[in-house]
């Protein structure tokens, strides 16, 4: 129902511009080789050591995790038609991920997960636990 | 208007109900006597700061009750609908809302609420806060605590002793919380508030008593099995007293009188029967008579031992009768104290516990420990039934009774 | 869809019925009993569905009950021997989980499926076959969950199951394997009502119910189904976690090998903390229907109640770590979370103010609905004042994990929850079975209720500030703890009885309209939203034709108006603006045995990951039968009615129909995502997209 | 979330024809969309549990298996080849939504098997390097939590691409015996899209940030 064929008589009427679905496959294929460029420029940190010494770590993480939300926009916008479609679902999935970017990390900032990845003072561990037999 | 009189006469009888029970509740928690674990008697500066930021907490809420459940009768006896009321003809005047009302009932709850926020931030930033502080290291165990006392500081454990931890009174304690199995809770209510005993961390709850004593404590993280009856004690001596305690700690126990048969078997049944699980400083499962005590305890014990422990090693039993309680703080070990920790017995802290021992609480403890505590020893959690002799029975508890 | 010319009582007649005979996939077509317990059983109606979530849940209600009983039992003199204290840990343990995730939620989702539709004036939900799965998946893993009391004893790790007590090593039973695996079936049941309930709210509206003219109710349900949607997926995680470790021994919750108990804590109490407001937004919804109606009056302050709603479904995401005060988190973090819970107390207390002004200046007629409405506004203000009273992070450190804690969150969930429930229950009784229930047996239920709850409950507060520990199997005469024990046994006996006078009251009510069946019409109570609008009970087909919505509380603004001086005056009979069900050309959507299957092969897989592994195996072949099986299913009428492609809409109903028939195209499109979600056994573990 | 859709209502007025939804999306496309919502939370979960037990092990002495962390072992190269080729299919299946769209079933069909083509590969990219993991690094699912961690979210990850892949598979069946709509492809997409999203998370925040 609803859906965007030409079968679907009332729809097409009355959401047509704010509806019509997606870009060209030439624009896709545009996406796709900046996805490509972005993506070799992340692999490339990997290497980024080497090249620009051990100080440029930091500016490496920066450049990954900017690198990534592009990446993650641009498909999400592009070829998830967040672009075209109507702004509910844009606020409904967005929405989620703010949810679940917030609550975790608020939890990983709770169990000081930046000042020492995540240890507070370990006491001893204590002895190993039995063999367990009682279930399988 | 028959309404109107009759909401003034139910409204004050809601008010003559509620402030009734507000008071039945409030004389039955202000009475510490016989009460052990009570929240809202407290003996030390932690638990009296709590104290301090709860009870206007509570006279706020207790405020907001009384005007809400007064209001709702009021309300209900006020408007409710007469019979000769008819439908379509006697109607209410439709009040959609009043933007003012709701934004100043938004704004001057959350205005209170800040202002208690203030107080909060206070109190639980000093919850920290200690003075010159003496550590105790306490590790929960299913179902008992162990403490351990480095005394000078250098790393080496002096004391190592379960369930009554015995501090000096006026100095702050820092509780170096840890656990050795599951999830645990420290918590004395006199003196401070809870904190959990977590597996692969330590945690610390500082508190400080002011009046000598025994304050009594219960874990309260849900711990498994026999979770309902895991106490523990802490013992406030005067700070001579106190002395006295580390320095009989601190000394091995005396052997057994050589006259005394029924203690020296025992001994010998300790060694072969109890020692691989529960220590007495210098004896184990190896050694063989004549015994030789040490002075100073073996922190990994238990690690030693070969045996799958599924809730790490079992009480030290050094100076066994040096305890108030025994069985994870569950039952006295002398007579005059009570098994549920009631009465007022904050007096009784003698450094060396010179009354008469429960012999009978050993012996049923001995003959069948799963009928004081539910235990599950299969899977390694509490202590075994060993089928002891009524004869093995009597010569355990009188060498067990010699370690003092 | 293009409209043709066939109208929709030419293609129930099956003019093409021989045709399903040529239909390749003659296998799969839909069942069609429209009586008897199989029309139960294939049902989609959301009608139906809504009735057997609440008998369902009222089932485990009772079985709950039991085992509160247990507990309180045991409880009633110190040092009882009644109960072993291994036993008492199961009793506790199951009774809070399955008053959390059988009853209560469950009850509120009766509510949601039977009432969402009608009161947004739809036909029925949006994926009417992802209802029945829903709930078949959430029967199968409650009755999954409570087979653990069969097969060695049931979990025993506390409804909130920290971690390590909960791994093999510390309770080597079964019973933590069924609580994993049962609440992930569970979940995966919610997860999909939620989605589903959640589109049914933003798509099926009727033309002109703009989101700002939903009842009170239905907004209630809508956050609370958004909040599940967003907080299932958090305990998936912790259950799957829990799941690795126990049956495929890893270690994420085992300090020894570096893993952290605190994870448990956090993920479960992230889902744990909205989960409270899942249980408790749908009963603050049932009032602001309740109240309004037998006030006479609209609901004050709309957007403020609105608001409200959404400010604590949106703040229940930032305090979860207020029940983790006690376990050792930084100091921060024990600031920045007790910071906020102070706050979310602000627009709990909006809520209960605008109740009370709702009422202000009202003519209240007491019936019992409203005695439980009105009973509700004063007990969970207990509740929450008692909350505000542990958002004090240091006052917290006394009274957490003792009877305080019990009696406050009783508070909110008994005095809060369930006492909204019954009052809906009361409320739309002749709505859902036409016929009410008797009111002098239900003043005698409320008041029981009311006492017993409060006996039970009430000294549970100086319990727990006498320092009385939660969860304890036992406790001695000279703790001080007896007197009030023994009150609060008394009380929890009266609340059985008012249960029980509830179950009378049921069955004299149906004898007596058995015998002199009464008509209570449709709308009973002169009340305001649509679902009075339809004859009672409600027929099949919901809504002869969709109504047009001008204005908040549309059938209300029907029956009356306001004369030249603001008075309100009757405009209308509610015979004339209410609907009489007669419409018989309505294009439902068809049943299907899909859902059960599929839901069936949940539990054998659960059985089988616990017990051993080949014993999966047939559920998994059940699994992905049944999703094929849905996928191939024709789309709606069985004998293949009208045999077109169901992604070809050639043939549709008109006007009302249309989207009766656009529904079970949907399915169709929907299916073939959902199918494939449940695959092979392993992706029964997280919650796909089920069609 | 209160004003989500509240002028789209407006504007539709009362259409003529009902069967419009209230927000003129269509109710598989909404759905799926708050699925997709729904399982951010779930692989959010997962990532912070790596991320909080990645380096645990070998930061604490004495435990069992405690300085093997699997990042060490991570081939670079090799992992952005099968994430470049989950990138790909990504590709593909916007193509062939396209395609349908066009009403052009043959192309469609195309695309859809290219699709699972590269999909297959990715799955079989994921087993081969967990393969190595195991058998020559001796990174074992119970090995630590690191380990443990790392599988369980990466073995959660590939569920859903090969159920990604069933549902394409399906797809290209069903397309076969009836007519598609175009925004069933389009759904299925959607959930597509959504694990390559996925993985360009997991990709950057678990390959390439040590």
């Amino acid at each position: 129902m609803s859906t965007e064929t030409s079968t679907t008589k009332g729809s097409d009427d009355l959401e047509h511009e704010e509806h019509t679905h997606g870009g060209t496959d030439k624009q896709y294929f545009q996406i796709f080789w900046i996805l490509v460029v972005l993506t070799a420029l992340e692999v490339s940190t990997e290497w980024w050591d080497e090249w620009f010494g051990e100080g440029s770590r930091p500016i490496a993480v920066f450049v990954l995790i900017t690198l990534m939300i592009i990446k993650f926009f641009l498909v999400a916008s592009y070829f998830m038609h967040l672009k075209w479609d109507t702004p509910i679902l844009k606020r409904i999935f967005y929405f989620g991920m703010i949810v679940a970017i917030a609550v975790y990390l608020i939890a990983m900032t709770s169990m000081n997960f930046w000042t020492d990845s995540g240890t507070t003072e370990f006491n001893d561990p204590p002895p190993a636990p039995p063999p367990v037999e009682a279930s399988d | 208007m028959r309404n109107k009189r009759s909401a003034t006469i139910w409204t004050g009888i809601a008010l003559v109900v509620v402030l009734f029970f507000g008071w039945l509740l409030v004389r039955d928690i202000g009475l510490p006597g016989g009460r052990a674990l009570t929240t809202l008697s407290p003996q030390g500066p932690k638990a009296q700061e709590i104290q301090n930021l709860i009870i206007p907490v509570f006279l706020v809420a207790g405020l907001v009750f009384v005007l809400v459940q007064v209001g709702l009768v009021w309300l209900v006896v006020r408007f409710r609908r007469h019979k000769d009321d008819r439908d379509g003809v006697d109607e209410p005047e439709q009040v959609h809302g009043n933007t003012k009302l709701e934004i100043g009932w938004t704004i001057v709850p959350a205005a209170v609420l800040a202002v208690l926020a203030v107080f909060n931030v206070q109190t639980t930033l000093a919850m920290d806060n200690a003075d010159d502080p003496l550590e105790i290291t306490v590790i929960g165990n299913q179902w008992w605590w162990e403490y351990r006392y480095d005394l000078e500081g250098d790393g080496v454990v002096d004391i190592i002793t379960a369930n009554d931890a015995a501090i000096p009174v006026g100095r702050d304690i820092v509780f170096k919380i840890q656990s050795n199995d599951v999830i645990h809770s420290f918590w004395i209510p006199a003196l401070a508030g809870k904190m959990d005993a977590v597996p692969g961390r330590t945690h610390q709850r500082v508190m400080r008593a002011d009046e000598p004593g025994i304050y009594q404590g219960q874990c309260t993280e849900y711990c498994g099995l026999s979770h309902g009856v895991m106490r523990m004690q802490v013992t406030a001596y005067e700070p001579d007293d106190y002395d006295t305690w580390i320095e009989a700690m601190t000394t091995a126990p005396a052997q057994p009188d050589p006259d005394d048969e029924l203690a020296i078997a025992g001994q010998e049944l300790f060694v072969t029967q109890c020692s691989f699980c529960h220590q007495v400083n210098g004896l184990d499962p190896n050694s063989s008579a004549p015994f030789e005590y040490s002075d100073l305890p073996d922190p990994d014990y238990g690690a030693s031992i070969d045996i799958p422990l599924a809730s790490g090693n079992a009480p030290n039993m050094t100076h066994f009768m040096m305890r108030p309680y025994m069985v994870g703080g569950l039952l006295p070990a002398y007579e005059g104290l009570s098994r549920g920790g009631g009465g007022d017995q904050r007096t009784v802290a003698e450094p060396i516990p010179s009354g008469t021992p429960e012999e009978n609480n050993l012996k049923q403890w001995l003959r069948e420990p799963e009928s004081i505590k539910p235990m599950n020893p299969d899977n390694n959690q509490g202590m075994p039934n060993y089928n002891l002799t009524e004869e093995q029975i009597e010569q355990l508890t009188a060498y067990l009774l010699t370690l003092k | 869809m293009a409209i043709t010319e066939q109208t929709p009582l030419e293609l129930t007649t099956g003019e093409d019925r021989t045709s399903s005979a040529g239909d390749p996939m003659g296998v799969f077509a839909r069942p069609r009993a429209n009586t008897g317990w199989r029309s139960w059983v294939n049902t989609v109606d959301h009608k139906k569905i809504g009735i057997m979530y609440g008998v369902a849940s009222f089932f485990f209600f009772l079985v709950a009950g039991v085992e509160a009983l247990m507990i309180r039992t045991q409880l009633a003199v110190p040092g009882s021997q009644l109960l072993s204290a291994d036993l008492y840990n199961q009793v506790f343990t199951m009774h809070g989980v399955t008053m959390v995730f059988m009853v209560v939620m469950p009850l509120a989702a009766a509510f949601a499926n039977y009432l969402l539709p009608l009161q947004i004036g739809a036909r029925d939900v949006s994926f009417p076959r992802m209802n029945a799965l829903s709930l078949w998946i959430w029967l199968s893993g409650a009755i999954f969950f409570n087979t653990s009391w069969f097969l060695g004893g049931g979990a025993d790790g506390g409804w909130f199951n920290y971690a390590p007590n909960a791994s093999v090593t510390f309770s080597p039973g079964f019973g933590i394997d069924f609580y994993a695996i049962g609440l992930i079936i569970m979940g995966i049941g919610s997860t999909v009502s939620a989605v589903n309930l959640t589109v049914t709210v933003l798509n099926m509206r009727a033309p002109g119910m703009t989101l700002m003219k939903m009842p009170v109710f239905t907004w209630m349900m809508f956050i609370t189904q958004v909040l599940l949607v967003f907080a299932l997926p958090v305990i998936t995680v912790a259950l799957l976690l829990l799941s690795f470790d126990r049956i495929f021994d890893a270690a994420f919750f085992d300090a020894s090998k570096g893993g952290d108990p605190f994870l448990w804590q956090h993920l479960f109490w992230i889902f744990g903390h909205p989960e409270v407001y899942i249980m408790v937004l749908p009963a603050f919804g049932i009032v602001s229907e309740v109240i309004p109606v037998f006030s006479r009056k609209p609901i004050f302050g709309y957007p403020f109640m609105v608001g409200s709603g959404i400010a604590i479904g949106f703040m229940g995401w930032g305090v979860w770590a207020h029940h983790m005060f006690a376990s050792g988190m930084g100091q921060m973090s024990i600031l920045a979370f007790s910071l906020a819970t102070l706050f979310i107390a602000v627009p709990t207390g909006v809520k209960v103010l605008n109740w009370l002004a709702t009422m202000y200046g009202g003519r209240l007629r007491f019936n019992t609905a409203m005695l439980f409405s009105v009973a509700l506004v004063g007990m969970f203000t207990i509740g929450g004042l008692s909350g505000v009273s542990h958002a004090f992070a240091p006052a917290d450190t006394q009274q957490t994990d003792t009877y305080y804690i019990v009696a406050h969150f009783h508070y909110v969930l008994f005095g809060g929850a369930l006492l909204g429930l019954f009052s809906g229950m009361y409320f739309w009784w002749p709505k859902v079975f036409g016929h009410f229930l008797g009111e002098r047996l239900g003043k005698w239920h409320f008041w029981l209720t009311l006492i017993g709850f409060n006996l039970t409950f009430g000294p549970q507060h100086i319990l727990g500030l006498q320092g009385m520990m939660r969860r304890t199997y036992t406790y001695f005469d000279d703790q001080g703890f007896s007197t009030w024990n023994l009150v609060s046994t008394i009380g929890s006996y009266i609340i059985a009885i008012s249960v029980l006078v509830f179950m009378w009251n049921m069955g004299a009510s149906y004898r007596k309209h058995r015998r002199e069946r009464v008509d209570p019409g449709p709308d009973p109570w002169d009340a305001r939203s649509l679902e009075w609008m339809v004859p009672s009970p409600t027929p099949e087909h919901n809504f002869d034709e969709t109504p047009v919505v001008e204005e908040f509380d549309e059938f209300w603004h029907r029956k009356y108006g306001h004369d030249e001086n603001g008075r309100l005056v009757r405009i209308a009979k509610t015979s004339d603006v209410a609907q009489t069900g007669q419409n018989a050309n309505v294009h439902l959507p068809s049943p299907s045995y899909w859902p059960l299957v599929i839901a069936i092969s949940m539990p054998l897989i659960g059985y089988g990951l616990i017990f051993n592994l080949w014993w999966a195996v047939p559920g998994a072949i059940l699994l992905i039968a049944g999703c094929y099986g849905w996928v191939m299913e024709p789309s709606t009428d069985p004998a293949g009615g009208h045999h077109h492609d169901d992604h070809d809409p050639e043939a549709g109903p008109p006007d009302a129909a249309v989207a009766e028939l656009a529904k079970g195209e949907d399915l169709e499109t929907g299916m073939s995502n959902g199918t494939d979600d449940g695959g092979p056994e392993s992706s029964t573990t997280e919650e796909a997209p089920v069609g | 979330m209160g004003d989500l859709m509240y002028e789209e209502v407006e504007d539709l007025e009362f259409p003529d024809d009902i069967h419009v939804t209230s927000t003129g999306i269509s109710n598989e496309k909404l759905g799926m969309w708050v699925y997709l919502a729904s399982d951010c939370l779930l692989f959010g979960g997962m990532i912070s549990t790596y991320l909080i037990y990645k380096n645990r092990p070998a930061q604490i002495e004495g435990l069992e298996g405690g300085d093997i962390i699997p990042s060490q072992f991570f081939d670079i190269p090799f992992t952005s080849m099968t994430s470049f080729i989950l990138l790909m299919s990504s590709l593909t299946m916007v193509l062939s939504v396209n395609a349908i769209m066009r009403g052009d079933m043959v192309r469609m069909r195309l695309w859809l098997v290219a699709t699972t083509v590269l999909g297959s590969m990715f799955l079989a990219g994921q087993a081969y390097e967990f393969t190595i993991f195991y058998f020559d690094d001796g990174l074992g699912f119970t090995t630590n939590v690191a380990t443990s961690a790392f599988y369980a979210l990466t073995g959660l990850h590939g569920v859903h691409v090969l159920i990604g892949v069933i549902m394409l598979l399906t797809m290209v069946g069903i397309s076969y015996r009836r007519k598609m709509h175009a925004e069933a492809v389009e759904v299925v997409g959607l959930y597509w899209h959504f694990v390559d999203i996925v993985w360009v998370v997991i990709f950057t925040v678990v390959y390439l940030i040590p």
